[in-house]
């Protein structure tokens, strides 16, 4: 199945894309999704214990279940104010 | 005349009479807002300006939530909060907040409280171009469930 | 372009945004400001509108001493107090305070600190009328050199 | 010698005037005008510890001694804000 990844800020610096299209297993949590992400882009690592993510728009922890067509989105540590 | 949004997100110039304006009602005794404005320093670099970027659709929530939890603590509090993305040059302002109260104290205590909540756990970022370079500004995991930092942020509140 | 008086008692409606940007510098990255509203209800009375009259050579001069009580406690504050006296309708604003700094928690006690101490010293009086009669308010008595007034000011202001 | 007297608030409903001139004697103190007034305005008395002094637009005690031409304003509780 197919998701959309957001990327944000030094993420998006890093992946070249603010907004990437990519095939997951059937079943892969957002973890996993993170987890692919990171294989492909190394620097991502830095963030693993930073990171927070979406699904849809709203909030969502790592071990929620993606579905086919879902918005999937990583955010760096926030410094909005 | 022109409405002004409570919760937004956007480009434009943010002002903070029309948001006061927006919060007042005939019961209310104090109004407080806050301005966050572009400073020309930040850990002892020369700032050039900024650029912020928001995840939108999910900071308009967050915006709600954070409204919604002002309320439930401070009940009759009237509550606005506008964002600024994009270029923003020294002295510009990129956060107008105001809370309105029929008394000052909890007035006070809710426009602090947002703005801690706003650092805490709104999906925006701001890039830094100092003298020499620029840098994105990376500061809190993003966790509205976490209630040790909202219990931070009524700390801070002095509520 | 019109400069704002950072300190002023006058019979003209106040406005936040122009006070905001009078305190406001290029270090700054947070603004303050409270804005005391006239109700429409208090103690249980229907109010109309209200009467503010000052001793105005001394109030001004309670001004530059809240003023510099804030310096003082909050170096860097850059500071506006402005308080309006005549007839005051429903929703316009007795008194506007600014208070701008490069960290918002400075910014955010200097401001309250100031309405407390406002309500505290300043020679100004609020003369009600509600629905069935009129009634002048009286709150504290003045005294600048009451050290445990101040004291309690910079405790509300969770200094 | 001869002081202004500055009223406010209720005191000045009460005088019925902002602004009085009176004779006081050499040396007196800030509370003798009061003193003088509450004679002379008996509902002035209810005032007597709370009211605040100034002379000359500055805060000033009742133990201050007033000069020919002083400006004694008396201050009933203050509500501004």
């Amino acid at each position: 199945m197919r998701v959309t990844v957001r990327l944000f800020a030094r993420l998006r610096d890093v992946a070249g894309a603010s907004e990437l299209t990519r095939e997951v297993a059937p079943g892969a949590t957002v973890g996993a999704v993170w987890a692919q992400l990171t294989r492909e882009f190394p620097d991502f690592a830095a963030y693993e214990r930073s990171i927070s993510s979406a699904v849809n728009a709203d909030y969502a922890r790592m071990d929620r279940e993606v579905r086919d067509g879902d918005e999937i989105a990583f955010l760096p540590p926030v410094s909005g104010g | 005349m022109v409405t002004t949004p409570l919760l937004s997100i956007g480009v434009e110039p943010l002002r903070v009479d029309g948001l006061v304006s927006a919060v007042s009602g005939e019961g209310d005794g104090a109004v407080v807002s806050f301005l966050g404005l572009v400073r020309n320093h930040n850990a002892g670099r020369r700032v050039r300006y900024l650029e912020y970027e928001a995840y939108e659709p999910l900071a308009l929530k967050v915006f709600e939530r954070i409204a919604a939890e002002a309320r439930e603590r401070w009940p009759g509090v009237r509550f606005g909060l506008q964002h600024r993305i994009g270029r923003l040059e020294i002295g510009e302002a990129s956060v107008a907040i105001a809370a309105a109260s029929a008394h000052r104290a909890d007035a006070f205590a809710a426009c602090r409280y947002a703005i801690e909540r706003v650092k805490q756990i709104a999906p925006i970022w701001k890039h830094e171009f100092f003298e020499g370079g620029d840098v994105w500004i990376e500061g809190a995991t993003a966790d509205p469930e976490d209630r040790r930092a909202r219990a931070e942020a009524e700390r801070v509140a002095c509520a």
